[in-house]
């Protein structure tokens, strides 16, 4: 009867909001998530959802002001973080926890500097390594993401790699601040599709190996689901469906998440229409009142515009936020 | 105008992830603006009408002696003071103004018209136009600075019509560069290859779809071209090769001033703050338009 | 790398030489006979023909043109008319004073304008920034010639710190020589440190909006280490250029302050060259500055390549 | 290799049998000559389309699919002179386009029309939807009135599901997959005959794509529309065309019925490509 160990992340209801010139426009509007050890985690939405602002906050990287960041709580391993990560400085703090991946590798390394120079100096600076450990570490970093000839290549400029290399780059960069949770942020929407699956499986395997946790942010649920075990869903800065990624993929509670199943083209059905959801998402600031799906939803009823649904378990330690709950399963059977 | 993009540089620059920015309204642009170029647009309109007016509002004739002493401070006849010749300063200064005011229009005015024409074409055309354009705009640039005003004038003698060409010519390449460059960059945006594909031709791609982007930047390059003119002419006065004594300039008065500037400060002061001045107003004037057409400043030159 | 030198060299050449035809042109074109406006109105007939003859006038157009540029190509300018001396005795020993007028301004704006840019980027909005965006404005507004005379006025005139004009040689003393170029080069660095200060700026916060210093945050570097090592070192690459390039404006600018603080400096020179219709004085003075403002932007734009790792595909 | 000697499958002869070739690329070129680095060095050729050989029939939709830099984009450009092709031919209705003078082909473009995939830069966002979409019919002179004119852009916005009120409105105040409406509209309003998509909804939302996805299909339907669809994504290419052509490296590797190319692929390089698309090796959706 010993309880579960405190999960490895734990954030409570985030808010963010950015106050421009001349309005405030709220990003994120409660994100509530957590990160088991060794377990890697999805965070699926389409633009405007606030789904990299989510992962920009854990590690820091938003500015406050204009950013304006409240949570009921964030633990990290039962650590609380709850204070700090509001205020301006968090990076510092979050790097020796979180490192990040971005989604465009082509301008996220300094141009001028040599990738050995980059790595070294994350391992001297971060890591406290000697010059000569620093060398020998950044080549084990290159081989663990199968870059070959590591020793030479620490001596190239960037531009002189591939953007597939130069992804390998960043997560090896990523890895040389031994981080217990990798934050992936749409890490190959800008890599073509062969080399995209060359760097999920670079990912899931060093993922796997270190036992590290990690956050894959992304709008696309076929690649998500290639690499994590849990899925959060997120509709206009919102958590509208989470749940372990098979059961989501099989069975998508909430009228979103199947209507945005159902519109996604594949590749075992040819010439065909496709279900989609009537409406845009709408942009950050302009989510409407109730449940923010409610203008788009074939299920909406009076409730839905006036009342948030509030998130509730389902089977298998899945939630789902929707009011009619029931008749979208119903509805579910009968497609 | 580029506020409205998704992309828009400024938002991401508050923090807000690229896809996640809302577009920037135009009221907020114009809010973070604040009173600078509607201060330099007050001080530059305020010169203009004092120039237009002179002849009939100066107190004095500014050409003859109208005191009997030289040197004098400023007294209730003679706001500024006089000079060696005991003529009023102010008169002198109001006339003077017309000297910077018109150089600076007629300057601008060919820089904008040849200049921008060249770049233009130069731009949109490609190939050997542009390649015997930018020749051109190389042998102008490779005379440093001023040296390229002062080197045509003294070929072609004093004089406010041989300064109005010399500065012209000077300013020429500048402007040239910058049209030429803007027009490059609105060329290659889809919405002009979709105007190519949709089947316009090349006159309605100039006008309607190219010139109206490029005209932006042309002002805010023609604005600082204004404040140059302005500054040149002074220049050359004051070295004596542009407009000659006795016809008063601001920078003749100050040239003029030097010889006695322990006797009389004030005869070079007041001209200098007159320049000054409307040198800020006009560049003031010329920030503020270019953070609204030129936001990430890719066509200064 | 050499290719590219060799390229870039064989570029500036036919510019080179249209400036040549241009200047050459120049004074031909000049209003009136050049001949009878460089000797005077009571010239005789014989002194009209013998300047005729020694300038050449009276050969074809074309072989005037190849002896002039094979006299230039010597290193021979020609003489002044009025002052009957090779052009080159009269411009080489005011080279120096130019030079160092130039150097020591350019000095200035790197010590003052970049720390100023870069500071004022960092500090993006606050005060530190209105304040070196106001001063800069100002710099750029202020007419330099005002400023000079105005500098001389208070520390020369009234606090009697540094003389008013005139130049000592170094043969007087370092400290003596230098006294001389301070006001001066005050005056003249103050507008291109105006010009650098806005540039650095600009430069800066373009590299403060890029994705790696993103990564560099994400590092966990602090703020300091991000704005000084990863920032600069990119954003330094264009202010290089601004500061290289504006050496040879500088050279232009000197002109005028000298006339200022009654330097014996090539600008001197060519104002009292053009009240005198000294033509062959002026030809040499424009060529000799354009020549040097060409080798200066041939260094700036290698230097750049240098400094810049990025490999460029043929985008011209 | 190309398409003729390219062993033919059997559904493409098929498919063929009967059918009106509409658009022909025959053996087309387009090299760009680029230096090697910045230093100079020597200019080498690069291949963008080395030999295409494309036909597209009356009435279908041809996929063409490919990776970056694979040279799609710029087969696309070739193909509508917006970028003239070093050599080979485009054969639109029986005419050469190659051999067009610029009168000429300016008339052709109102029969052959793109859509771009940007939709945000891709529309001039100092003129309204009305001028936009009206505009090919001012440089067509289609219809004799204002009025006249007015009315099919209308028309024609109604059928890509925006109103004749948007006409109106600025670009910048509708969202990414109504512009990109506002960009088939424009595409449309001159009734063409061949419309070539370039990655039309790569910019987009995926709960947006679909919808414009099915609006393309619809419009087929309704204007009798041949589409060149060029996307990067296999699943859906696979949603939308009849053949399908895969390029690599500058040439087409394979090509006929999309779902004999995507179920049985002939070339290594089209089992590459498939083996790749995510959620192919971990996924048992419905």
């Amino acid at each position: 009867m010993n309880t579960p160990p405190a999960p490895l992340v734990d954030l409570g209801n985030l808010r963010v909001t950015f106050r421009l010139s001349d309005r405030t426009v709220p990003a994120v509007r409660g994100v509530s998530l957590t990160v088991g050890e060794g377990e890697a985690v999805g965070i699926l939405g389409e633009s405007g959802s606030g789904k990299s602002v989510t992962g920009r906050t854990l590690l820091g990287l938003l500015r406050t002001p204009p950013a304006r960041i409240e949570v009921d709580h964030l633990r990290f391993r039962g650590e609380d973080l709850s204070a700090a990560v509001t205020r301006p400085g968090f990076s510092g703090q979050a790097t020796k926890r979180f490192a990040m991946v971005f989604q465009n590798p082509f301008t996220a390394l300094n141009p001028v500097f040599r990738i050995g120079t980059t790595l070294c100096e994350v391992l001297v600076k971060r890591r406290g390594m000697s010059r000569a450990d620093a060398r020998r570490a950044a080549v084990d970093l290159l081989d663990a993401v199968h870059i070959s000839d590591a020793g030479n290549r620490l001596r190239s400029y960037p531009h002189e790699f591939s953007g597939g290399m130069q992804q390998r780059i960043m997560i090896a960069l990523a890895l040389a601040l031994e981080p217990e949770v990798l934050i992936a942020d749409e890490p190959t929407t800008a890599l073509d599709v062969t080399v995209q699956a060359r760097i999920l499986d670079l990912l899931r395997e060093i993922q796997r190996e270190r036992r590290m946790g990690m956050i894959f942010i992304s709008h696309d649920l076929d690649v998500v689901s290639e690499v994590v075990s849990r899925v959060y869903v997120m509709y206009a800065g919102r958590i509208v469906e989470t749940g372990p990624v098979d059961e989501l993929s099989r069975r998508p509670r909430h009228p979103y998440t199947q209507g945005l199943w159902a519109s996604a083209p594949r590749l075992d059905r040819y010439k065909t229409r496709l279900p989609a959801i009537p409406g845009n998402p709408p942009a950050p600031g302009h989510a409407p009142p109730g449940c923010a799906f409610h203008p788009r939803c074939r299920l909406a009823t009076d409730i839905c515009a006036q009342e948030r649904p509030e998130p509730r378990p389902v089977a298998d330690g899945a939630l789902v936020a929707c009011h009619h709950l029931d008749r979208a399963a119903q509805e579910r059977e009968t497609v | 105008m580029r506020t409205s993009e998704l992309t828009d540089p400024t938002s991401t620059a508050e923090g807000l992830p690229e896809e996640e920015a809302p577009p920037r309204r135009r009221a907020a642009v114009l809010r973070e603006l604040g009173w600078m170029p509607l201060a330099g647009f007050a001080v530059v309109a305020f010169v203009i009408v004092v120039a237009a007016l002179a002849p009939w509002i100066m107190p004095h004739d500014p050409l003859v002696s109208t005191s009997t002493q030289r040197f004098a401070g400023p007294s209730a006849a003679h706001w500024f003071g006089t000079d060696g010749y005991s003529r009023d300063v102010f008169s002198r200064m109001l006339l003077g103004s017309r000297v910077s005011i018109f150089v600076g229009f007629v300057v601008t005015a060919t820089v904008l018209l040849v200049g921008g024409v060249l770049g233009l074409v130069a731009g949109y055309a490609g190939g050997l136009v542009d390649s015997i354009v930018g020749r051109i705009v190389d042998v102008l640039l490779a005379v440093p600075g001023i040296l390229l005003a002062i080197a045509i004038v003294a070929f072609l003698g004093p004089g406010i019509q041989n300064v109005c060409i010399a500065i012209s010519i000077h300013q020429l390449p500048a402007m040239v560069r910058v049209v030429r460059g803007a027009t490059l960059s609105v060329r290659k945006r889809p919405f002009v290859r979709a105007g190519r594909a949709v089947g316009m031709g090349h006159t309605r791609l100039l006008l309607r779809h190219i010139g109206p982007f490029v005209l932006g930047v042309a002002m805010v390059q023609a604005t600082l071209g204004f404040a140059d003119a302005v500054l040149y002419e002074a220049a050359l006065s004051y070295l004596g090769i542009g407009v000659q004594l006795p016809e008063p300039t601001w920078g003749n008065m100050i040239s003029e001033a030097q010889s006695f500037l322990t006797r009389q400060p004030l005869n070079a002061i007041f001209p200098g703050l007159g320049l000054t001045l409307l040198l800020l107003g006009v560049n003031f004037l010329g920030d503020g338009l270019r953070d609204v057409f030129d936001p990430e400043g890719r066509y200064r030159s | 790398m050499f290719r590219y030198i060799v390229k870039r060299l064989l570029h500036t050449i036919p510019t080179l030489f249209l400036l040549a035809v241009g200047l050459f042109i120049l004074v031909r074109v000049v209003p009136g006979d050049p001949v009878l406006a460089m000797v005077g109105e009571n010239a005789t007939p014989e002194q009209i023909e013998g300047l005729r003859e020694q300038l050449h006038l009276n050969d074809p157009i074309y072989t005037q043109f190849l002896t002039w540029l094979g006299d230039l190509a010597r290193g021979d300018f020609g003489n002044s008319v009025q002052l009957r001396r090779p052009v080159t005795d009269l411009i080489m020993p005011r080279v120096p004073v130019t030079l160092t007028l130039a150097l020591l301004a350019t000095l200035l704006t790197v010590v003052l304008a970049i720390p100023a840019g870069v500071v004022a980027a960092a500090h993006k909005g606050k005060a530190a920034d209105r304040v070196a965006l106001s001063a800069s404005l100002v710099g750029v507004s202020v007419p330099s010639f005002f400023v000079g005379m105005m500098l001389m006025l208070v520390f020369a005139v009234n606090l009697r710190w540094f003389p008013t004009s005139g130049y000592r040689p170094l043969s007087e003393g370092l400290w003596t020589s230098l006294q001389g170029f301070v006001l001066p080069a005050i005056t003249l660095g103050a507008l291109y440190a105006a010009i650098v200060t806005r540039m650095s700026r600009t430069s800066m916060l373009e590299v403060l909006s890029q994705d790696y210093v993103v990564t560099a945050q994400a590092s966990g570097f602090g703020r300091r280490r991000i704005l000084y090592r990863h920032a600069l070192k990119n954003a330094l690459i264009p202010i290089v250029t601004v500061v290289g390039l504006n050496l040879g404006s500088l050279l232009g600018g000197s002109l005028v302050t000298e006339r200022v603080f009654n330097l014996p400096g090539l600008g001197t020179l060519l104002l009292s060259s053009i009240e005198r219709r000294d033509y062959p004085v002026i030809q040499a003075i424009v060529l000799l500055v354009t020549l040097t403002y060409v080798v200066i932007n041939l260094i700036v734009d290698i230097v750049y390549a240098m400094l810049d790792p990025r490999v460029r595909y043929a985008d011209k | 290799m190309t398409i003729e000697n390219a062993p033919v499958p059997a559904p493409l002869a098929a498919a063929a049998n009967g059918r009106v070739p509409l658009l022909e690329v025959r053996d087309l070129h387009k090299h760009y000559r680029v230096h090697a680095s910045r230093w100079g060095g020597r200019a080498e050729t690069l291949r963008a389309v080395d030999g295409v050989s494309l036909t597209l029939y009356r009435g279908e939709t041809l996929g063409l699919v490919g990776e970056s830099g694979c040279g799609k984009s710029s087969l696309a450009n070739a193909l509508l002179m917006l970028d003239p092709p070093t050599s080979g031919q485009v054969v639109f209705a029986g005419q050469d386009l190659t051999r067009m003078n610029a009168r000429e082909m300016r008339r052709t473009r109102r029969r052959l029309q793109v859509v771009f995939q940007d939709p945000y830069s891709s529309l001039n966002n100092r003129m309204t939807v009305g001028q936009i979409v009206g505009e090919p019919l001012v440089v067509h002179r289609i219809g004799a009135t204002a009025t006249e004119r007015r009315d099919r852009v209308a028309q024609v916005l109604d059928s890509v599901g925006l109103s004749a009120r948007d006409a109106r409105r600025y670009p910048h105040e509708f969202s990414g997959g109504q512009r990109q409406r506002i960009g088939i509209a424009r595409a449309l309003v001159t009734r063409p005959e061949v419309v070539v998509c370039d990655e039309p909804v790569s910019a987009l939302d995926v709960s947006v794509q679909a919808q414009v996805l099915n609006l393309l299909q619809d419009l087929q339907e309704e204007y009798e529309l041949s589409y060149l669809f060029i996307s990067h994504d296999l699943s859906l290419v696979a949603q939308l065309v009849d053949r399908v052509a895969v390029m690599y490296r500058g040439t087409i590797v394979e090509q006929g019925d999309v779902r004999a190319v995507f179920t049985e692929p002939a070339h290594e390089y089209t089992r590459k490509l498939l083996a790749a698309v995510p959620g192919r090796r971990s996924r048992d959706r419905p």
